[in-house]
């Protein structure tokens, strides 16, 4: 020990072994490895696309720490109801029907007689009026009591399976919006047995080697305890298995893993680890298959990425001069080729948008429904026109100086488009952008903000403009991304607005707007007041759209067959949602075992 | 009497104490000592490690404050001094040190300790007349500027390094040199020369040095006056002859005694004892520093420091042992007048 | 030597005080400074997606009561303090009913085991690879091929992870890509099978780090030596014939590696928040990753724990390297002037 | 003591260097190879511009996913091939390696002047200064940057490669400052530092002429590394939306690279480039700061010649 590099070492070697020893024996609370071993054939394997689970064994999904995309609502939580992209129909699952009177302010909602928690218990009324009468309306700090608390006024049992809604305002949209996961998941019921007399807010609904009480066809074996992978075996006794309302789904353990970066995913994938992976790019995806060929995604060829709801736009602030003027707008939206934002910021994987809705076939029924009104030859959103742009903006009475910039009373025209730092999607099409701008003489330029900050100066109209999707929300009917632009949200800058951040005031569109959030879904007069909506959206063009949003969902058909895809859409594609049941129930092995 | 050329005046110096300033160490306590400018003379500052002598050279060489007492220059208390006398004393009071390499800055040729002192005391007014300064320094210590300048002071030996110094040191024109163990790092015939050298400059050149050592031989050869410091404290003091010949502070006698021959070679504290650590502490306390070690220690050491007593005309000593022959001396002297 | 006395010790206790209570201060009121508010942020993240609240502001202020976060600012600052010294910071702003201690605490380990496995033999091999770059004694060849290994610090380490995992993990497969240990099949505990899986998976990361942050410690290294070569110790212990190794190790690798102690302790938040993109790529359990999504999730009740137990590790390693210093390196003392 | 002058001095063997006065230290191969190659890479924008079109380094400019003209499939339109947003290499390179070695520069100048001067300033004045110095920087050093500029983030619209530099510059002063510090109490006792004092020398000339060059080494080490890590540090500011963006650096560059999962498709040129470029800054500024060494210390040349 004389020399103080060997003194060192031994140190060293104490700390680490003292470390490894602490990490021993901390973490030996939570993790157990599954007692038995499943084939790999009878195992499916999926991405946890958020990151890691940062508090593993919060099985709360009522709080703001829950995470629920790590399987919890992909095969425990069941919903209520699904909503199919493909038709817009509303599909049962917990829930049988959910009816609205005629003011669409009172909705009965029936349960399915058959379904029952997974200890046994039946899934009752009791249930829904404990979960919205009692956590959701009274406890503010609940993630359901927002929704709820603006629209329900009281929940009652009307029998064991029915349970009725008496809404503060119509809303024909109760179903829709809140139980049928329109976009990602919905409210949810929790078993009223389980948690009577816990603190919501506090209850952690995990005890040590047990599966938490909820109704979905599997069970939680266990997790690690670094968030980064949960096990959950087939609970061969699942309620609709039994009645026959569903097929018992053919995988026997689900696990759910994050495993870091694309290359790490993707290089799983290749191995055939991973039977799926959230949104890759496309050069991954090529690597991808060319190493494992059994790989297939939404189309054959390209885009082959899945449409995502909610599509990019480009958005400005309307209060600010210039971009207050419509005039201007359009001159913006002529600088825009959109072809070459699909090639170079989307490599093709995607395609371009006229209107700010996601291209579902409900959504193509409006598209077309516009294009015969001649909607898109008075308003020609796709045209790539530069030198329309600068006769809008010389007669507007800017002046290209020899800088190759306008300029007006010594103001050079200049714009920073902000962007969210964590998405690269839309920064690269930000990117390109730019590069469009600056070729007819405006001076634009990109920032990327922290998530927080570029969702409060948003909120508080502190950007100038931006590349987004912040009109998302319809899926299936016009009226959710519509309402993004009613006035009715308009607060001063400064203020945190709750919609319409873009600050977009036009009185008549929004009547248009309120007119058709009072009809009940699929009422044939919603089509012309859309029509009417849309000329003036066009015409002002606060928002632009740019392109549809892509997720290039690749799966594996080497253990498991008969994944969605454009030839057999009868689901998106979507493995972090709550509609992931209906998947789970269609695929099937690939190989007889 | 005309005003003294350096005057130090009841000076102490203690290091540490205050708030947390730790454990008090005195490093030098109520020393007096008298420079006048004429004759020049080579005043030695003897004693062991500890016992305050280098302390002293900080004091005087400003690179160190006094906690009480004054150091006046031409009757000017160095700690009051305006920028003009200060810059004044800096180049009047030089110095020589004991360590002849931690002097260069080793990123300089060695001209630079030239160079910088006679830029900054602008005493040049070209480089030609520079140059012509520095090589009639060079020569006083027997050097040549063409064979050394230009080197790195890694370059050169331990001696001609040392001999630079002198040089540097006499270049100034200084009434003063402290002259920190000059001769400790060099070896013997490198030694004789420098204290040649010394001589020389006293004699001809009519610089005083304060000649600060633990080598009481080399003291002898050269000293005029001597100031023997026991632990921060002045054990004996008087011209350097009488002093060594005649040692009478048992302290000094047991210094002397240990030389064995008069030869400079031969070092004489081999065989004394430092006081450990606590005998310091304990003997820092109050009386008498050096009882522990005493041969001929007395209860009332113990008590009260001794002061010094006079013991013949320039040679005192801190012992009660003189207290009667002092009481004698100064008898005998009213006597006589 | 006592070069520590008491007073030195209590300052510079009380310099970890306030050290300790900046840092704390500091990261008190930097989120305070920044526009927007993260409970605002979490009330909209908590509303189902696609979906517009009307009644945010009453949400806003039931969780602001509910972490405290509604009096006025030196209310908070009071119980900041208080929080701090408790070490308890109560619940996540983002992972509620998560607690910010429970929360580090299961991470901990983990980053305590690979850090300080990758951070020792970086610290070893770096200073290795500079002592020899700064010894003159290195054989050229060796001299002129080490300086290739530094360049591995030129590269961002997000994009070196990923090629060690590329080259070792996916085509090679010598490591496993992913987590901290097999947790498929094996159970945390003291086992030989958890233990070797352990070390199998902590490898690859720790050669990211290793490889990535041995260059700065080398160049620092090469610098102390270099100078640590002049010194007269080093020159006494050449003159003296001690062998090459032994020089090399006892005298200049020992005296040079003493104030990269303390440079190793002041890093130790830097590399914990370092650490971040090996926790990332290698998905390695960590407190890097969670200081990371704290900060780009505005959790700030849990950034602000994770920092506050760097600023204390940090401030403490540092104290204690202070305090060890003089008893290691007599050179220094804490005498004051 | 007349023989004095006249006695022989007795001279030791011949020494070892010629005295000349060329035979500066500023003249070796080590200094004047690294600065050639910093050099090259601080002026490759000028000089590349007057023979490439560095617009190429826009978006869109060029097709996509092109490999480097050496390899199959590569063109000489495109010499070091292109990547996924249609950008070319050379141009990118051109552009992007000036303006990352500018904001290294910078930063970790700006970093070592505040080092210098706290350090100096904690080190000469000691007592209450040294000790607010060296607590701030012990608690700052320990604050997240990723924090603090999140923050500053916020407040700033569009910021320059300079400004940016001055933030970094915010966290690069805590290490030099220490160092400096450290370097200054183990300095302020050396015996020529008494010497120059007695010479006449004030603190001003005490500090630069007489420490500085002997802390030569330890501040062009320190300086190396600080470049590099600025550089580092660019990047993941200018990934969370600091500094311009409209032509990537060479971080920013190998940033693109991985979130286009450029190591896994085989795009290696793409980031091997970049890698390259930061290699020869490195190891250029490695190199001067080992010929700065032997400016600050004559022992190592002085031996160098003897061999």
């Amino acid at each position: 020990m004389n020399s103080p590099k060997k003194r060192l070492h031994a140190l060293g070697s104490a700390i680490v072994g003292f470390s490894l020893l602490l990490a021993a024996t901390a973490n030996v609370a939570q993790a157990a490895p599954p007692q038995q071993s499943v084939p790999r054939e009878q195992t499916l394997i999926l991405d946890i696309d958020g990151g890691k689970v940062i508090t593993p064994d919060l099985w709360n999904p009522l709080v703001p720490g829950s995470r629920r995309d790590h399987g919890f609502h992909q095969s425990m939580i069941e919903p209520l109801f699904i909503l199919n992209y493909m038709t817009g129909k509303i599909n049962p699952w917990l829930g049988e029907s959910f009816t609205p009177n005629a003011k669409q302010d009172v909705w009965t909602l029936k349960l399915n007689k058959n379904a029952k928690w997974n200890d046994g218990k039946p899934v009752t009324a009791d249930d829904v009026v404990f979960t919205i009468g009692e956590l959701c309306l009274k406890v503010k700090e609940l993630n359901c009591h927002g929704a709820m608390n603006e629209w329900v006024k009281g929940v009652k049992k009307i029998d064991a399976q029915t349970v009725e809604f008496t809404l503060k305002n119509p809303n024909p949209r109760f179903q829709l919006d809140y139980f049928s996961v329109k976009i990602w998941g919905g409210i949810n019921i929790m078993p009223k047995h389980i948690w009577e007399g816990k603190d919501p807010l506090t209850f952690k609904n995990y005890e040590k080697g047990k599966s938490p009480v909820f109704s979905g066809p599997y069970k939680l074996v266990s997790f690690n305890p670094d968030g980064t992978e949960f096990i959950y075996d087939r609970d061969d006794n699942w309620w609709a298995a039994k009645s026959g309302f569903k097929p018992l789904p053919a995988p026997k353990r689900l696990i759910w893993t994050w495993a870091g970066p694309p290359e790490n995913r993707v290089a799983l994938m290749a191995d055939k680890k991973l039977d799926s992976l959230m949104d890759i790019t496309k050069g991954a995806f090529d690597t991808l298959k060319a190493k494992n060929p059994n790989v297939i995604a939404w189309y054959k060829d390209l885009p082959y990425a899945v449409l995502d709801p909610c599509s990019r736009t480009f958005e400005l602030n309307t209060t600010l001069e210039p971009w207050n003027d419509p005039e201007i707008r359009w001159a913006l939206n002529y600088a825009i080729d959109r072809d070459q934002i699909v090639q170079i910021a989307y490599e093709g994987t995607t395609s371009k948008s006229r209107i700010p809705y996601p291209m579902y076939p409900p959504i193509q029924r409006l598209d077309k429904l516009l294009e015969s009104k001649g909607m898109f030859e008075k308003y020609p959103i796709w045209e790539h026109n530069p030198k329309k742009t600068m006769e809008i903006l010389e007669k507007k009475g800017w002046k290209k100086g020899s800088d190759g910039y306008y300029a007006k009373g010594g103001k050079q025209l200049s714009m920073v488009i902000t962007t969210h730092e964590a998405f690269i999607e839309k920064q690269r099409i930000a990117d390109v952008l730019v590069e469009q701008f600056q070729a007819v003489g405006i001076n634009a330029s990109h920032k990327k903000e922290a998530g927080q900050l570029w969702g409060d100066n948003f909120a508080f109209g502190k950007f100038e403009a931006r590349m987004g999707w912040q009109m998302c929300g319809s899926v299936s009917e016009p009226w959710a991304t519509l309402n993004t632009l009613n006035a009715k949200w308009i607060v001063p800058v400064g203020e945190r607005a709750n919609g319409n951040q873009w600050r977009w005031k036009n009185e008549q569109f929004s009547k248009i707007v309120d007119q058709i959030g009072v009809l009940p879904l699929g009422d044939k007069r919603i089509d012309d007041l859309f029509v009417q909506a849309m000329d003036i959206y066009f015409k002002e063009l606060p928002v632009i759209p740019i392109t549809q949003a892509k997720k290039l969902i690749p799966f594996d058909t080497t253990y498991w067959t008969n994944w969605p895809s454009d030839d057999n859409k009868y689901a998106p594609s979507w493995t972090w949602w709550q509609s992931f049941y209906d998947i789970l129930v269609a695929i099937k092995p690939a190989k007889k075992s | 009497m005309a005003v003294p050329l350096l005057d130090i005046r009841d000076a102490t110096k203690i290091y540490g104490g205050g708030l947390f300033g730790g454990r008090r160490v005195v490093a030098l306590q109520g020393f007096n000592l008298a420079i006048h400018e004429k004759p020049a003379t080579i005043t030695t500052i003897a004693g062991e490690s500890g016992s305050g002598k280098t302390t002293l050279a900080n004091l005087v060489l400003g690179f160190l404050h006094l906690t009480s007492g004054q150091i006046l220059y031409k009757g000017v208390d160095i700690a009051a001094m305006d920028a003009r006398q200060k810059f004044e004393y800096r180049r009047e009071v030089q110095a020589v040190f004991q360590d002849p390499y931690e002097v260069y800055n080793p990123f300089y040729r060695v001209k630079h300790i030239f160079e910088l002192a006679i830029q900054r005391f602008r005493l040049a007014q070209n480089k030609a007349e520079a140059r012509e300064m520095i090589e009639d320094a060079l020569r006083v210590v027997g050097m040549r500027g063409e064979e050394v300048l230009e080197k790195y002071p890694h370059q050169l030996s331990g001696g001609q390094r040392q001999r630079m110094m002198v040089a540097r040191a006499y270049m100034l024109k200084p009434r003063i040199i402290v002259a920190d163990e000059p001769v400790s790092m060099v070896d013997a015939s490198l030694r004789a020369m420098i204290l040649d050298i010394m001589l020389h400059l006293r004699d001809d050149y009519g610089i005083s040095f304060l000649y600060i050592t633990h080598d009481l031989s080399t003291a002898y050869q050269i000293g005029d006056d001597i100031y023997v410091l026991y632990q921060g404290l002045v054990a004996e003091r008087g011209e350097t002859s009488r002093v060594i010949e005649n040692p009478r502070h048992p302290y000094v006698q047991l210094l002397v005694g240990s030389i064995p021959v008069p030869d400079p070679t031969v070092k004489w504290d081999t065989n004394l004892r430092l006081p450990t650590e606590e005998e310091m502490r304990s003997s820092a306390t109050g009386g008498c520093r050096f009882y522990p070690r005493c041969p001929q220690r007395m209860d009332r050491c113990l008590q009260a420091l001794p002061p010094l007593y006079s013991i013949e005309a320039e040679h005192d000593a801190a012992c009660y042992l003189y207290e009667a022959q002092q009481q004698a001396m100064l008898t005998g002297r009213t006597n006589a007048s | 030597m006592s070069g520590m006395t008491r007073g030195y010790v209590v300052r510079r206790f009380l310099m970890w005080v306030l050290t300790v209570w900046l840092g704390a201060t500091l990261i008190f009121a930097i989120p305070r400074l920044a526009p927007g508010d993260p409970i605002a942020a979490m009330v909209l993240r908590m509303s189902a997606q696609g979906q517009i609240i009307e009644n945010s502001a009453e949400l806003i202020q039931a969780w602001r009561e509910r972490f405290g976060l509604d009096g006025p600012w030196y209310v908070q600052y009071v119980n900041w303090l208080r929080n701090c010294m408790t070490l308890d910071f109560g619940y996540s702003l983002t992972q509620f009913p998560a607690r910010v201690w429970e929360m580090i605490w299961r991470a901990l380990p983990w980053t305590i085991a690979l850090l300080t496995f990758a951070v020792i033999i970086t610290f070893i091999l770096g200073n290795l690879i500079g002592a020899l770059l700064g010894w003159r004694k290195t054989p050229p060849l060796l001299r002129s091929l080490l300086p290739l290994t530094l360049t591995f610090s030129s590269i961002p380490p997000f994009i070196f992870g990923l090629l060690l995992l590329f080259i070792f993990a996916y085509t090679l497969d010598l490591f496993p890509n992913q987590g901290a240990y097999d947790s498929r099949n094996l159970q945390p505990g003291l086992t030989v099978e958890f233990l070797a899986s352990a070390l199998h998976h902590a490898i690859l990361p720790a050669m990211a780090i290793v490889l990535t942050s041995m260059g700065g410690w080398a160049l620092g290294m090469r610098g102390m030596m270099i100078t640590t070569d002049g010194e007269d110790y080093m020159i006494l212990a050449q003159a003296k014939g001690l062998r090459t190794p032994r020089l090399f190790l006892r005298y200049a690798v020992r005296n040079a590696l003493l104030p990269q102690l303390t440079a190793l302790a002041l890093s130790l938040g830097l590399i914990v928040g370092g650490s971040v993109l090996i926790e990332t790529y290698f998905v390695y359990p960590g407190v890097g990753y969670l200081l990371y999504y704290s900060i780009t999730n505005g959790d700030y009740t849990l950034m602000q724990g994770i920092v506050f137990i760097l600023i204390l590790t940090t401030a403490t390693a540092v104290l204690i390297i202070d305090l060890l210093y003089p008893l290691i390196d007599p050179r220094i003392t804490f005498q004051k002037r | 003591m007349a023989t004095l002058t006249a006695e022989p001095v007795a001279a030791r063997p011949a020494p070892q260097v010629r005295v000349n006065r060329w035979d500066s230290p500023w003249l070796n191969a080590k200094l004047i190879i690294g600065l050639i190659m910093v050099l090259s890479v601080a002026l490759s924008g000028v000089v590349g511009g007057m023979f490439w079109d560095l617009r190429l380094a826009r978006v869109g400019t060029s097709p996509q996913d092109l490999p480097p003209a050496f390899v199959p499939g590569g063109t000489w339109a495109h010499p070091l091939g292109t990547e996924n947003s249609g950008r070319d290499m050379l141009a990118v390179l051109l552009t992007g390696a000036p303006r990352s070695f500018r904001i290294g520069l910078i930063a970790a100048t700006i970093g070592l002047l505040i080092g210098v001067v706290l350090g100096c300033l904690a080190g000469f004045l000691g007592g209450w200064v040294d000790r607010l110095i060296l607590i701030a920087s012990d608690a700052w050093i320990t604050i997240p940057s990723l924090v603090v500029l999140i923050v500053i983030s916020a407040f700033v619209r569009q910021i320059s490669a300079e400004t940016m530099a001055v933030l970094i510059a915010m966290f690069a002063w805590p290490g030099p400052t220490r160092l400096i510090r450290a370097q200054v109490l183990t300095l302020r006792e050396r015996g020529y530092i008494r010497m120059a004092r007695l010479s006449g020398a004030n603190t001003f000339d005490v500090i630069f002429r007489e420490m500085m060059p002997n802390m030569l080494p330890y501040i062009a080490a320190s300086f190396t590394g600080n470049v590099s890590g600025a550089i580092l540090a660019s990047a993941g500011l200018e990934a969370l939306g600091l500094g311009p963006t409209r032509i990537p650096t060479l971080g920013m560059t190998i940033f693109y690279a991985n979130q286009a999962s450029a190591v896994i498709r085989g795009m290696w040129w793409w980031w091997g480039f970049p890698f390259l470029v930061l290699a020869i800054i490195f190891s250029g500024l490695f190199l001067i700061a080992i010929g700065l060494d032997e400016v600050a210390n004559p022992r190592l040349r002085g031996l160098q010649v003897k061999q």
